[in-house]
């Protein structure tokens, strides 16, 4: 089992990606310092930079993107005010980081994986990805909104199969959405299909696996207080319509162990 | 420094508790602490049945605080006895259970349940929940409804000590410790959350399903210093104060108005190792003020004249 | 986009009125601002006669908010109406004179005082600050109170509109708004400060002289709402909004819940143009929520079934 | 008149002073941007950072150490939260504000004049003694503890006279007040006084100048919320006992006029 922690590390780089496209608004951040010698693809940390006053209370939750004994490694999109405030830390500060947290996605090296992605979901599959004894397992079907050079999406598509889709027009939702069916649809019997994505995106993938029987794990990204499990401010209901705590029971669930 | 502190005959290590519904059952920190080194742990809120508690969203960040409306989400008094406590260090730490119920006489039962576990070093009463709408709220905003809770749990807590926390969502709350205090409570907590609202813009609905929730954090640490004060005025049984909490040198603040000891609650999501960090590093701020140690220090504070 | 609110039969060409106490007499800000663009300015606290106010220190800072204890200095209501009422623009912005007095009968002949003023545009009966020792608590605290200085004022204010300003520090708010409305108020505005206490630890002293002190600015916000969502649940009256508001997207929230307009206090001392870039902005705010005008937003908070 | 507005003005220079001796206590900050067209030695700024956000809600007082069309200076010791995040201030940030603020010192060019500075009080009197018509009339005492390198003090002795003593063991104290008394005896009789400093400082300088019925000003430094008059939160009591608001009818008052 992988031991949590809690300890102060350093940022090593801040980098912006797709900076023409959308400046200020995507990072890959790296924090330097022991305590992930041993993680699960799938799981997440939590930040909470040491000078943030009172004035933002909770640690912000993020995918582990890749980690080892010298660091932890993630990507994030700016969406709101902690976020913001992440994408301006400058080299050296100290950031409290606990984790490795909650549960990663399964891993069954003869299995043909498919690995959906929506948008920032992308981050753990760099993970898993990277970890995967057999890469040529995998394939990657990746749906998003902005230019592809906002996510780190082409070091993924070098190592694996990958396809993307880009929604720009309505109409590309639905293409989107027939084309998460089919390609799950081709799991249905011998394969396992991870998803991880904005709640929609969950939700289709869910209902689509549900349909035809694919064996699926979904990653949620409930708002979070605490990331260990004892605030049950992050709940979501299990599949008897009882509160599971996502930080520490899942992000990754089976599909039909949780209600989206 | 010796930071002993004796809670109605219950001997702390320190003065450091960590507060109900922050901490979980305590399992929840085991990676990021010692949880012998802390003066207690109080666990989340127990009722004698299971409670799935309130729907999503439950919590929402405010400036300096957050909104909580979880509804005491708990596997009941059963579970508890007997998956959580037997893998807490209760012969090192007081472990105290926090009481919600309905009724004066589920809350007696409640009590009665508990009275006769060893590992339970005492019983904190929550009649000020603010988040449930089927009366938790009523019951800690009247100090009639205090006082016969407290009686009622007092009868059935055997030697337990019997802690009442209480809402400063009322008028007069030293009127509520007078009450808490007549109906025999052995000390009690100040304070419970704040009443309040928050609304998103965007979607135009309230940030909580519940609509309503308790407001917690730094920001309502003024608030919580004042309540604790003016307990202090009306009762003789000790007073552990919280709210707001987040740095050594607000717990301190509580310790020099009088508490006899702190708990920490929000402060335990800046980061899941606070209340060990703070427990350890309270004798070195206690010194850095020129305390000689806790007892000579606490209630220290000079009013003018 | 039209952003007129009629307050009590009072037209306000914008709902941004400045909260009094935190905005002197409008004069200290003419400088920063045409005192022309706001919809309103309550004045400093009044009295009959002129008062010193409490001793120094008088304000503390907070996580996200402020402790004031200034005890209603003021020069007296003569003075006011003799230097500095001429000097406004009451023809083209609403004056609201804030009413402060320690019994009923004095609250009666400060509004006998002010009903012929052709310059004051409504009275604001102040009835819960917290600060004065007096019995400035004891009005705002019991429905029964506020209900008696509601007819006392509203007799003697000839037309003017009545507005009863509501204390948070209450286990029932709406009962206070109610008793407000029984007594004759047009409007309601909620909310004064919390009740709060701040300690200096080298000193070892309370931060403020008074030792109490009304608790303001962003972290109070959460229950601002609150107390707004339960005076509009409890009176049909126009209710104001304030408590907290440092931005154009808090005060769409007051008005979203259903406030008639909202008062901004704190926030003035963020920026002492502060008022009137709120002004200025509320109407693009509004549009970037796409709504069409002020009377189609406000109000339209969305419950949960 | 001078005419009080408040804008939003840029970071120029943020230089710190006697950087070896205290490290990252004393600053020297120019904002740039206009509105000091015309200002008096002894008013002062309140300044709050656009980026504070509402942890920090109060602007801060300080004196204008020296203003022109282009901008204006302050001279300013790390005390507490808000002057420690004012030193961590990047060029070119926006810092909004207002003055300026209040009523300066006398200036009587004819009139042989003693300044009396104690620690960072001797900001207003680098202002003072470059906007002073006749240098030749102006005398210095600075009273102080840390290093000279960390006040401003080598620029204003080269243009007056200037004399100075270290506060370092308990009997310096005695040997300032001492020396303050002779120096402000001496103008007793056709002189003007203006002090600025600690309060303990003031108090003495006030006694001693009532004392010996010398003419004397002094800048007081209340703590301020709003710096316009509103909130009433920084009084004094005035010779007769009535509160008076330092930020507007202060800081700088006639000794007879204020008690400290
Ligand atoms: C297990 C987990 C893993 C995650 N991994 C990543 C990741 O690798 N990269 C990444 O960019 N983001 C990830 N997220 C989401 C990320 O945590 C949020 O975007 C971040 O917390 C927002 O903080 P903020 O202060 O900027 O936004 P806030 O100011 O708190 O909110 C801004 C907006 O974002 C929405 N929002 C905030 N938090 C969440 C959330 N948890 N889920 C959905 N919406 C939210 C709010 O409703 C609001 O509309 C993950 C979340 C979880 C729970
Ligand atoms: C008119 C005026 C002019 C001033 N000019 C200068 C100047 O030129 N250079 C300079 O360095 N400082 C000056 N000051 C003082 C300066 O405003 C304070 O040091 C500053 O506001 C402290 O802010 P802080 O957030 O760092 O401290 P806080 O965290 O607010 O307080 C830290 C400590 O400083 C004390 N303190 C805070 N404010 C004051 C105050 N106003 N007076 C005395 N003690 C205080 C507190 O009691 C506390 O002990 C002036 C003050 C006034 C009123
Ligand atoms: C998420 C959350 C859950 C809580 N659950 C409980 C509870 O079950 N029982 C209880 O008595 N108090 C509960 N509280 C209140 C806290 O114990 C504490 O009284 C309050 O948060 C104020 O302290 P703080 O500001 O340090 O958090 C809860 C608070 C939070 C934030
Ligand atoms: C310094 C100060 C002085 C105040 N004086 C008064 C007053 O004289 N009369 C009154 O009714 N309210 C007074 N108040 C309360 C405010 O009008 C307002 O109700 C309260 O501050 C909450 O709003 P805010 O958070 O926007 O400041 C005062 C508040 C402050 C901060
Ligand atoms: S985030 Fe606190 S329980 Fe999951
Ligand atoms: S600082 Fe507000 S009145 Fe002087």
């Amino acid at each position: 089992m992988t031991r949590r922690n809690c300890r102060e590390m350093r940022v090593g780089e801040l980098t912006p990606l797709g900076q023409w496209e959308r400046p200020g608004e995507f990072f890959r951040l790296r924090l330097e310092g022991q305590g992930f010698e041993r993680w699960e693809p799938g799981q997440f940390v939590m930040l909470r930079p040491l000078a943030w006053g009172p004035e933002i209370l909770w640690g912000r939750p993020f995918s582990i993107a890749g980690a080892d004994g010298g660091g932890v490694s993630v990507f994030f999109q700016v969406v709101g005010r902690g976020t913001a405030r992440l994408a301006q830390l400058a080299k050296g500060e100290a950031v409290v980081v606990w984790g490795p947290l909650g549960n990663g996605f399964a891993v069954e090296p003869g299995v043909p994986t498919l690995l959906l992605a929506g948008g920032v979901g992308l981050a753990p599959f760099l993970g898993y990805a990277s970890a995967h004894p057999n890469p040529a397992n995998l394939d990657l079907f990746f749906a998003h909104r902005l230019p592809l050079a906002c996510y780190p999406y082409a070091d993924l598509a070098e190592t694996l199969r990958a396809e993307e889709l880009c929604e720009q027009r309505p109409e590309d939702l639905q293409a989107i959405i027939e084309r998460l069916g089919e390609r799950i649809a081709e799991r249905a019997k011998n394969g396992l299909v991870l998803a991880c994505g904005p709640t929609p995106f969950l939700r289709t993938v869910r209902e689509a696996a549900l349909a035809c029987g694919a064996r699926a794990q979904v990653s949620l990204e409930n708002r979070m207080a605490c990331g260990v499990g004892a605030c049950l401010g992050c709940v979501s209901k299990d599949g008897a319509g009882h509160h599971v705590q996502v930080c520490t029971q899942g992000p990754v669930f089976w599909a039909g162990d949780v209600q989206i | 420094m010796d930071m002993r502190v004796n809670l109605a005959g219950l001997v702390l290590k320190n003065p450091v508790l960590t507060a109900s519904g922050t901490f979980g059952f305590g399992l929840e920190f085991e990676d990021y602490g010692d949880l012998k080194e802390l003066g207690g742990i109080v666990v989340k809120g127990l009722s004698l049945k299971p409670r799935e508690g309130n729907p999503m969203p439950r919590v929402a960040e405010t400036p300096c605080g957050m909104l909580n409306a979880i509804g005491i989400q708990n596997p009941g008094v059963e579970v508890f006895l007997r998956d959580k406590l037997p893998r807490l260090p209760w012969r090192e730490t007081a472990i105290i259970a926090n009481l919600y119920a309905c009724d004066v006489a589920e809350f007696g039962e409640l009590a009665g349940v508990l009275a006769g576990e060893q590992g339970v070093a005492a019983l904190e009463v929550n009649v000020s929940c603010p988040n449930v709408r089927e009366g938790g709220a009523a019951f800690g905003q009247d100090p009639l409804q205090i006082a016969r809770v407290t009686e009622a749990v007092k009868q059935r807590a055997g030697s337990k000590p019997v802690i009442v926390k209480l809402s400063p969502n009322v008028t007069d709350i030293g009127a509520c410790a007078r009450a808490a205090e007549s109906g025999g409570a052995d000390a009690i907590s100040a304070v419970n959350t704040l009443l309040g609202m928050a609304v998103d813009l965007r979607t135009r609905r309230p940030r909580l399903a519940n609509v309503l929730g308790g407001l917690s954090g730094p920001a309502i640490k003024p608030v919580a210093l004042r309540c604790v004060f003016q307990c202090l005025k009306a009762v003789k049984i000790p007073v552990i104060g919280l709210g707001g909490i987040s740095s050594a040198e607000d717990a301190l603040e509580f310790l020099l108005l009088g508490a006899a000891a702190v708990q920490v609650g929000t402060a335990n999501f800046l980061r899941p190792d606070f209340a060990f960090r703070l427990a350890a590093e309270l004798p070195e701020a206690l010194a850095g003020l020129g305390a000689a140690d806790l007892d000579s220090f606490r209630g220290g504070l000079e009013l003018p004249d």
